[in-house]
């Protein structure tokens, strides 16, 4: 159907979808609620792997206690998506492929080494999270193409994740800046593998390697954190516009890439073995 | 009735019970503006400029015409012409305003309308109404309109209180003054003096309710009207106004009101709605959506102030000085007039210059809000203060007891002051817990005061009892805020009937007198007193019929409890509900009229005490308490009052923490949605605390004083002033974000 | 005699007096009054002024009574929101 | 373009009607089926003045295409009232003055009911939270945080 309509539109929560025709963004002559899919709306999990539709309910993440104690930061960051009204209906699949770098549910997905299954006419692919968004409203997908469920690896014992970020209000905001981490440590306590992702500093959701590699070996002490902050602050490339300016961006990737640390560091000590 | 401040012996007056219009409210049965469908009614839908400034060089509306189920197409050619017919001017603004003539001002200013039989073919056909326009240069800000060589908004715009008056045009439409003293000798007896510049940017009244309005033209020239408004009596007279007609052939009927906060006294649909309808022979519905309400409507202006003030280290103001211009958006008509009367009227200072500009931009023509001028002012203002009493090291609240006017103060703005409870309000915050409570770390305190004049104006009701004892209340004042409460407390007072027994209602044009808007914090005064004085005309009328029941003179009667007395004791008793039993016996039903233009207006003061934390590393300021203390006169509802005073609170906390219009270098407005414009939400706020202070306004047969508007005033000093105690640095420009905080304290360490 | 109050903003009217005292029964006299001293200052009076008389603002005033010894002010029409 | 018959429950009663593949389920509500109690304050989903439950859910009904509907439960501000009773927040809302000019109550209503549904027993902070999508312009939130904690405390009495 979606090959054979050049204008039709996939939705799940359709939270953005319905506004952008209202406000005659788009005008697609079709309309495919993906919704309708079971497999798109599902999750769960076996030894090796979560399974999340891409068009099940954010609501379905946060309220679920066996993923939210495992990834507490892709929990937290689908808590962030709007109001509950909104989570009654968002997505991870929507959130994706909406494009947005600000997009809350991206950078916890991408610390957690996050697949996208994607599924087309020429057959499915799976796809790295990361690689899906290509540029603001860009995805590597075909117009006939959609997502249908992400693959998430069980996170091994002593491995916490988090996700921070920044708006003006307490709810109802877009990131100004958004930072995701996970740390699994060694059983000396120091870091063994070290994931930080930024939202709504670049073009795209951005990994801050230098990091990454900073972290390891360590106990994110505070010499460390501030290689960490300088580093996040070091790879954004922001813009400024109505939500934030340049500068407050850089400045404030640093701060919350090294509380999001710190948060999954604490989780990480509690998390011994798996859940 | 003997009124004494301590022990008034009110039954009705001052207690809580629920709402009379309440019950619809919860239900959702209550009729708003979008509210109402009515039989063949066409959707409607108005096209607006894209651009800040241009001009329009033709308009094609040929292809919407032809589109099947497009009914009409109108723009301002089809208004009559108000500037030719030799109109007043403020007439000829409200007029270009609702439908542009030759020129957009602004991004958003209206330029034709339609309407069609569905909702979507109504926006298809909009859309295809083809504009052609000559882009002009535009100017968004009071420093781009007042430049040299600015563009012009209006060819002919001379600045009016100017002496002498410039023959040059520009886009300073007037300028006020105030003066008193002399200001050399006042800085100098100062052992400080601060000088300080601050900036605000315009803020939307929000309310969430977007404009809506169903009209119904017949062909013999009448027509009819529903909408959500602030004044259906203002918005009869504004359509008849722009549509060139006569009132009387206008009927408006005052649908439900969600929100106003002032920005609903003004017109924007209704003359284009019965347009509409009359060239269709429909009913024709139009409602606008949210990123209209931003582009198009309110807001109130941004300004820019330079204040400059001295204190001797005793703690005694000893002069000030005020330059202002504010943004009036399209039109002449800023707050800047209120704004130079209200800045420094809370203090008794004995030299000052107050000097304010009212300057046009090509932004959308600024709408009432809540107080309007004067919270801007006394973010100046205050915060200014709070630096001269640290500077002097002298506690916030002792500072402003120092110069608080009080009765017999000559107003900075002209006459002298009578009972005003401005200290009593300073004190209620001083002697409140939160006053000494322990901060935190990041935390700090801060307070401000402000003033508001409150209005009078005109109100009429009626009051008919009915057969069974129970009695109607029908005003002409939309219920903004509970207003229907106050009524129905004043008249159960007064009749000695229960509450209950008493049913408020908000009529149409034709049905009740004659009643100014809902605003300047007016209705419980106002149309209050209009509807105290016709109870005491329906209390005289009844005590004549039980005189001529028991056939005695109607001195021996006396109306206690709800029911007729005789003075001693020898006639039982006669109940209301008697009494309107057998009224068809005593002269025929029961009912009088009060028509009045209020006197007795009550000043009102708020004093605001603020407790804030802000993250040193990103900036963010969050409220952790707040307490308002405002002098109500005498609180007839006080669920009501406190409502008025938390919501007033609560708007100054979203304008002095992150709403502002944002525009693109085009003037393109680039946040018209709830998303971007950011309101407070519940859990950006905790409780706000009230003390309500009452100081009776000895003119008002209860007590009264306005209570709607004074809340707004203090917030944003309040804030700033709390900011600069938690982290050092001072804010001197709104809205005060995460970022201007974080770059502010980065500065400081730097 | 009523003593009357002239804003900063209306001296220009009266070159640049700022307090005179006129017999008047009523407003509409008073501006009357005023009107022979500074020509020009009755329209401006009466149409964009509230008045002020003893302390309490009025608006369409022209029929209030001005007590002998009242002090008089002139504003500017305020709106309310 | 042909308009598409919808089947829905709405407060309990089997409700059928017709309507355009992109109209929302809001205005469908509002226009076709004559319900009027949500109400649109943004068509964005920023203001929760049009919240409803679907499928138990609570919702902005300005976000859903109306087709969407087919087969769905749905609740509105409407259906709160049992045959005649108010729901113990519709009488705390009305007992604690927690609106003032009432275009947010309906949506402040089901918010508030899906939250006591799934929450019987909040704390302020999750009251506030769990009300962040309905803005409120008159009150300040303060009697409607108060109302739903005391329509709490009658429910888990009862």
């Amino acid at each position: 159907m979606l090959s054979s309509s050049p204008s039709a539109q996939v939705f799940a929560g359709a939270t953005d979808v319905v506004p952008q025709i209202r406000g005659g963004r788009q005008a697609p002559e079709v309309l495919v609620d993906l919704k309708k899919i079971d497999q798109l709306v599902a999750l769960t999990s076996d030894d090796k792997k979560w399974t999340v539709g891409a068009a099940t309910p954010t609501v379905d993440l946060t309220e679920n206690p066996g993923f939210s104690q495992e990834f507490p930061g892709i929990s937290e960051a689908a808590g962030l998506i709007g109001s509950d009204q909104i989570q009654s209906r968002s997505s991870l699949g929507g959130n994706l492929c909406n494009g947005s770098p600000a997009a809350d549910s991206v950078p916890a997905m991408m610390v957690n080494g996050t697949r996208a299954l994607i599924a087309g006419p020429k057959g499915n692919r799976l796809v790295d999270v990361s690689e899906v968004v290509t540029g603001p409203g860009q995805t590597c997908l075909d117009s006939d193409e959609f997502i249908v469920e992400f693959e998430i690896d069980r996170a091994p014992s002593l491995t916490g994740d988090a996700y921070l970020r920044m708006i003006p209000r307490t709810e109802m905001d877009i990131a100004v800046v958004g930072a995701g981490a996970r740390v699994t440590l060694g059983e000396d306590g120091t870091i063994t593998a070290a994931a930080l992702a930024l939202g709504a500093v670049a073009p795209t959701v951005v990994r801050v390697t230098a990091a990454e590699e900073a972290l390891i070996g360590t106990t994110a002490d505070e010499d460390t954190l501030a290689v960490v902050a300088a580093a996040a602050s070091e790879v954004c490339n922001p813009i400024d516009d109505k939500r934030g300016t340049i500068g407050y961006r850089e400045q404030v990737a640093g701060v919350l890439a090294k509380r999001a640390v710190l948060i999954a560091m604490e989780r990480a000590q509690q998390r011994n073995g798996n859940v | 009735m003997a009124l004494t401040e301590e022990n008034p012996g009110y039954k009705w007056v001052g207690t809580r019970p629920i709402r009379p219009d309440g019950l619809d409210k919860v239900t959702g049965k209550a009729q708003f503006g979008a509210d109402l469908t009515l039989p063949g009614m066409l959707f409607g839908k108005v096209v607006r400029s894209p651009h800040a400034h241009a001009r329009i060089l033709s308009i094609d509306t040929s292809a919407a015409e032809s589109m099947l189920g497009v009914k009409a197409v109108i723009t301002g050619s089809d208004f009559p012409d108000l500037a030719a017919n030799g109109a007043h001017a403020s007439d000829i603004d409200v007029a270009n305003n609702a439908i542009a003539r030759d020129k957009v001002l602004y991004e958003g200013h209206v330029v034709a309308a339609v309407a069609a039989t569905t909702r979507e073919l109504a926006e298809a056909a909009a859309k295809a109404v083809e504009v052609s326009y000559e882009i002009l240069p535009h100017v968004l800000t009071v420093d781009e309109a007042m430049a040299d060589n600015a563009p012009l908004l209006h060819e002919n715009m001379i600045t009016k209180g100017v002496d002498p008056a410039p023959d040059q045009p520009s886009n300073v439409a007037s300028r006020i003054v105030h003066e008193r003293g002399d200001l050399e000798q006042g800085f100098g007896e100062a052992d400080v003096v601060i000088e300080r510049e601050f900036t605000t940017k315009p803020v939307h009244q929000g309310y969430i309710e977007p404009h809506a309005a169903v009209a119904d033209a017949n062909n013999d020239g009448r027509a009819n009207i529903w909408c959500s408004s602030q004044g259906h009596f203002a918005m009869r007279a504004y359509t008849a106004t722009v549509l060139g007609v006569s009132q009387g052939t206008l009927k408006v009927t005052a649908a439900e009101i969600g929100g106003g906060f002032g920005g609903k006294t003004v017109i924007y649909l209704e003359p284009l709605a019965v347009r509409l309808s009359q060239r269709s022979g429909r009913p024709v519905k139009l409602v606008m959506d949210r990123d209209e309400v931003f582009r198009a409507t309110g807001p109130t202006s941004g300004t820019r102030i330079k204040v400059k003030m001295g204190i001797s280290n005793g703690g005694e103001l000893t002069a000030a000085e005020v330059w202002m211009a504010f943004e009036a958006g399209a039109y002449a008509g800023s707050p800047v007039g209120a704004a130079g009367m209200t800045v420094i009227a809370a203090y008794d200072i004995p030299h000052f210059l107050v000097e304010g500009y009212d300057v046009v931009c090509n932004k959308p023509r600024v709408a009432a809000y809540r107080a309007p001028g004067a919270p801007m002012a006394a973010f100046a203002v205050e915060s200014v203060l709070d630096e001269l009493a640290r500077s002097i090291d002298m506690d916030p609240i002792e500072v402003r007891l120092a110069n608080a006017a009080v009765e017999g103060t000559q107003a900075s703005y002209g006459p002298k002051f009578p009972r005003i409870g401005f200290v009593e309000t300073l004190e209620a915050i001083k002697e409140h817990p939160n006053y000494t409570a322990e901060l935190g770390p990041n935390q700090g305190r801060g307070v401000a005061a402000g003033f508001w004049f409150n209005a009078g104006m005109n109100s009429s009701a009626t009051v008919h009892v009915n057969e069974n004892g129970t009695a109607t209340v029908v005003t002409g004042s939309p219920d903004i805020g509970g207003s229907r409460q106050s009524m129905a407390l004043m008249a159960a007072e007064e009749l000695g009937i229960p509450y209950e027994s008493i049913k408020p209602v908000v009529a149409d044009t034709e049905t009740v007198g004659f009643n100014d808007v809902t605003g300047g914090s007016r209705v419980t005064l106002a149309t209050g007193a209009a509807v105290v004085d016709a109870c005491r005309l329906v209390i005289e009328d009844l005590r004549a019929r039980a005189a001529k029941t028991w056939d005695v003179e109607i001195d021996q009667v006396e109306w206690v409890d709800g029911q007729a007395q005789h003075v001693d004791g020898s006639q039982p008793p006669l109940s209301l509900n008697a009494l309107a039993a057998k009224s068809g016996r005593t002269g025929g039903p029961i009912s009088a009229n009060a028509s009045l233009n209020a006197r007795g207006v009550g000043a009102g003061f708020s004093t605001q005490l603020c407790d804030v934390e802000v993250d040193p590393e990103t900036g963010v300021t969050r409220v952790v308490r707040y307490l308002t203390a405002q002098d109500a006169g005498r609180a007839i509802s006080p669920d009501y009052v406190e409502g008025q005073m938390q919501g007033g609170v609560v708007q100054g906390i979203g304008w002095g923490l992150n709403e502002e219009y944002i525009h693109d270098e085009n003037g393109a407005m680039e946040n018209p949605s709830f998303l971007d414009y950011r309101m407070p939400v519940a859990s950006d706020l905790p409780m706000i605390e009230c003390s309500i202070v009452e100081v009776p306004n000895p003119a008002h047969p209860y007590g009264v004083r306005g209570v709607g508007e004074v809340g707004i005033v203090p917030p944003m000093a309040a804030l700033a002033n709390a900011i600069k105690d938690a982290t050092g640095v001072r804010l001197t420009d709104l809205p005060m974000t995460p970022i201007k905080v974080l770059e502010a304290l980065n500065e400081q360490s730097d | 005699m009523a003593q009357v109050y002239f804003s900063a903003g209306l001296r220009d009217l009266t070159g640049g007096v700022a307090q005179v005292d006129v017999q008047a029964s009523n407003v509409r006299r008073l501006i009357a009054a005023l009107d022979e001293m500074f020509p020009g200052i009755g329209e401006r009076l009466s149409e964009a002024s509230s008045v002020a008389i003893d302390g309490e603002i009025l608006t369409d005033a022209e029929y209030e009574s001005v007590p002998d010894q009242a002090e008089v002010h002139f504003l500017d029409i305020l709106q309310g929101g | 373009m042909a308009r598409t018959h919808i089947t829905t429950v709405i407060n309990g009663d089997e409700v059928d009607f017709l309507t355009e593949d992109s109209t929302s389920l809001l205005n469908a509500l509002r226009d076709e089926v004559g319900l009027t109690g949500a109400k649109e304050g943004c068509g964005t989903g920023d203001c929760g003045s049009c919240s409803i439950l679907l499928d138990e859910r609570v919702t902005c009904s300005c976000l859903v295409f109306a087709p969407e509907a087919n087969g769905a439960n749905i609740l509105t501000v409407e259906g709160l009232t049992d045959a005649g009773e108010l729901h113990p927040l519709q009488q705390c809302f009305l007992e604690g003055a927690a609106l003032q000019c009432g275009i947010c109550t309906p949506g402040f209503l089901i918010a508030a009911k899906a939250l006591l549904d799934k929450n019987p027993d909040p704390t302020e902070t999750e009251i506030r939270y769990a009300l962040a999508g309905n803005l409120c312009r008159c009150t300040g939130y303060d009697k409607i945080v108060r109302a739903v904690q005391e329509a709490a405390l009658q429910m888990r009495e009862q």
